[in-house]
């Protein structure tokens, strides 16, 4: 359970460094190195590699932003398996990523509940 | 002292993976017939497992670094034990909640109902996605 | 009046008869906060937005100057005011509510000094006897239109700049004794550097400082050293020394002086120091005017720079044009 | 003075970045909270009946949870600052993207100020995961279907 841990931290913090790599090195805006390391996410995935990183770290690789390109491209390939080309559509519009629902209800409900904050510094 | 936080930390990680293969069978009968299957594999470190006339039901706990592996040794061990009992249908998982599941049963005792129910259970669990 | 390529010579005594300032509670721990007359304790109040708390803000900072300058605010002729908001909202609402004959004026940062020169022509050429000017800025308001939401973590490099909370505006009269005297003033060029990032706007301002600094002495025909200080407005730490390299004059390193860098101390917090319109017109019209009132000061030149951005055009990958305007003020010997 | 003079000395005065010193506090600040997503995925499988693969769900949508709460106490601000890529990587960068926008938006009504802004900054994210998992699903069905490669 403790290398679970440790391995979540270390895979984490990896894909933490190469954004952080895209952002200081490559100069790129939060927004940009977002997308794209969904993109790559996607990518890893089509090669079959981002479910593996999955088993062998667990939230190290589920919970960086990654992970989201990878349940989309997941959801279409195991479409795709079963219905061919069209698969590949209906696939995307099955997946729910929890990321982006609760992301949506807990905005909302910040913005219910909290006010503007005093500047702090 | 960022170092000597290194060291621990690999020490942890190398000392999950040392311990020696553990094996618990319930119930008692066949359960020497998994034994040689599961001895013989490299990559887990311990399995734990729940057998009736139907069903065999297999938590492994694999080593570390070959959890990239995870998929494929799950079904190189299904495969053999398929081999073993052809008429049974085989569940081999390296799935952590399966493990404390399967510790569970063996902990309650379970008899014939209840444990194929408990089984059944398991077995729609695990199909589970996303 | 005399022209000379953007430099005007005031013949009248353009008075700067009196200030007020009123700024915000991050603002109040800063080295200038002596020199404000009031500081507000949030920026926002309750059920208030972003908006309506900085038109309050621009309405307090007037009164505040009508007050210090023993008047009435209905004895202002005109009213001239900007800040950095869309379509100058802020200072329209605070105009509507101040009920006065109203001018709104944009150059970014360099809003506060580009008022003082109209209003100081309205004066000069007689159509005005009283001239409230002056710029300000509200740091979640701009934050938010220019940047990210103020919750976002984002994380800001050394080079960014902090945009200050505070309203600066100067009460203008003519022909009053013992007060700082608006004597030339230098309008500015749009001067383009060519820096792109919105994060490091020091650097891009620096030129367009230099420019205005460089006519107003060529075409005053004076040198760095005949000024007490030359003050620039929101070039922050790295912005001024930029600019100091590039006058290379042995005075430079001494004469030229930021208050943007200056505004916040030495808190690192703020990475580079403070920018918006409200930071040159807080502290021209705050600490630089005591001192030239008390007399340290005999002349300083006020260069107040601006970055021509927004959101849309540096995403569209526009460079970022910048603008600086200039006012020399003196002090005559108290008789 | 020239524009390439210019250029030089706004160059030279630069802040250095400092490179290590940000890859380290990113890797930090990323690992713990992957190290306490992987804590409530424990927790999830433990309690709840959740296997390895769908205990991440309600990790996710706990850390986007404590990502609102953060967010609205402005301390999440403050970890960004010192973590950069490491808060930002992690789905409570893509919550804290969202829920700032909406609380920043919300003076603008529910509708046009909380509904129109919220994605103005994940927006972005969401986009690319879509029209990327739909070309790489599309490229990798082609290939199989023409018998290059298998599933």
């Amino acid at each position: 359970m403790i290398s679970s841990l440790v391995t979540a931290f270390v895979v984490g913090g990896f894909i933490c460094v190469i954004g952080q790599i895209f952002m200081d090195v490559f100069k790129l805006t939060p927004a940009h190195t977002l997308s794209t390391l969904v993109v790559l996410g996607s990518i890893l995935d089509g090669f079959g590699l981002y479910e593996p990183l999955i088993d062998f770290a667990g939230a190290g690789a589920t919970v960086p932003i990654t992970s989201f390109g990878n349940s989309l491209t997941h959801g279409a390939l195991a479409e795709a398996e079963k219905h061919g080309i069209i698969g590949v559509l209906t696939g995307m519009f099955e997946v729910t990523s929890s990321g982006i629902s609760s992301a949506i209800l807990f905005g909302v409900i910040g913005a219910f509940i909290f006010q503007k904050r005093k500047t702090t510094y | 002292m960022k170092k000597s936080i290194i060291v621990f930390l690999m020490l942890l990680l190398l000392g999950a993976c040392s311990n020696e293969k553990e094996k618990v069978i319930f119930p008692a009968d066949n359960s020497a017939s998994l034994k040689p299957i599961m001895q013989k594999q490299e990559t887990i470190h311990g399995y734990k497992s729940v057998i009736n006339e139907e069903n065999i039901l297999v938590a492994i706990n694999i080593n570390r670094f070959a959890r990239f592996n995870k998929t494929k040794i799950e079904e190189k061990i299904t495969k053999q034990i398929e081999k073993q009992f052809p008429e049974r249908q085989v569940l081999v998982t390296g799935d952590q909640k399966i493990m404390w599941e399967v510790e569970s049963i063996i902990d309650k005792k379970l008899k014939e109902e209840d444990l194929k129910k408990s089984i059944e259970k398991i077995k729609s669990l695990s199909k589970e996605e996303t | 009046m005399v022209n000379t390529f953007g430099t005007l010579q005031f013949i009248t005594k353009i008075s700067i008869a009196n200030t007020g300032i009123v700024a915000g509670p991050v603002e109040k721990d800063g080295p200038f906060a002596e020199s404000f007359d009031e500081v507000l304790p949030l920026e926002t109040e309750k059920n208030e937005t972003n908006e309506q708390a900085h038109s309050r803000m621009i309405e307090m900072a007037c009164q505040w100057a009508a007050k210090n300058g023993h008047t009435q605010l209905n004895n202002i002729d005109v009213l001239i005011a900007g800040d950095l908001i869309n379509q100058l909202s802020p200072s329209n609402f605070a105009a509507r509510s101040l009920a006065l004959p109203f001018l709104g004026v944009f150059s970014a940062c360099a809003s506060s000094v580009e008022a003082i020169i109209i209003g100081s022509l309205l004066l000069e050429s007689g159509n005005a006897r009283t001239v409230l000017a002056g710029a300000s800025s509200h740091h979640p308001a701009v934050e938010r239109q220019f940047r990210y939401p103020l919750q976002y973590g984002a994380q800001k490099p050394k080079t960014a700049q902090w945009t200050v909370t505070a309203a600066g505006f100067a009460l203008l009269e003519k022909e009053l004794n013992d007060v700082p005297v608006v004597t030339h003033a230098t309008i500015g060029r749009v001067i383009d550097g060519k820096q792109k990032n919105p994060l490091h706007m020091g650097a891009a301002m620096a030129s367009a400082a230099r420019d205005t600094i460089e006519r107003h002495l060529t075409n005053t025909k004076s040198q760095m050293s005949d000024f007490d200080v030359i003050m620039t407005g929101d070039l922050g730490n790295i912005g001024i020394s930029i600019l100091k390299e590039m006058f290379q004059d042995e005075n430079s390193g001494v004469i030229l002086q930021d208050a943007g860098a200056q505004f916040y101390g030495n808190e690192p917090f703020f990475n580079a120091g403070a920018s918006g319109a409200g930071c040159s017109a807080a502290v021209f019209f705050g600490q630089i005017y005591d001192q030239l009132k008390k007399g340290v000061f005999k002349r300083v030149l006020l260069v107040a720079t601006g970055a021509l951005l927004s959101p849309l055009t540096f995403q569209q990958g526009e460079t970022i044009p910048c603008i600086a305007h200039a006012i020399e003020c003196r002090m005559e010997k108290r008789s | 003075m020239d524009q390439q003079q210019f250029q030089k000395i706004v160059d030279e005065k630069n802040p250095k970045v400092p490179y290590f010193l940000n890859i380290l506090k990113a890797f930090i600040v990323g690992g713990i909270i992957c190290t306490i997503g992987q804590l409530l995925t424990f927790f999830y499988m433990r309690f709840f009946p959740f296997t390895e693969g769908t205990a991440a769900n309600p990790t996710v949508a706990t850390l986007v949870f404590i990502a609102m709460i953060l967010t609205g106490t402005g301390i999440y601000k403050k970890i960004a600052q010192f973590g950069g890529a490491g808060s930002a990587v992690p789905v409570t960068g893509f919550g804290n993207a969202v829920i700032s926008a909406a609380i920043e938006h919300k003076s603008e009504g529910y509708v046009l100020g909380v509904g129109g802004n919220m994605f103005k900054l994940a927006g972005s994210v969401i986009l690319f995961g879509v029209l990327s998992a739909f070309v790489v699903a599309l490229i990798k069905t082609i290939l199989v279907s023409i018998g290059v490669i298998s599933w």
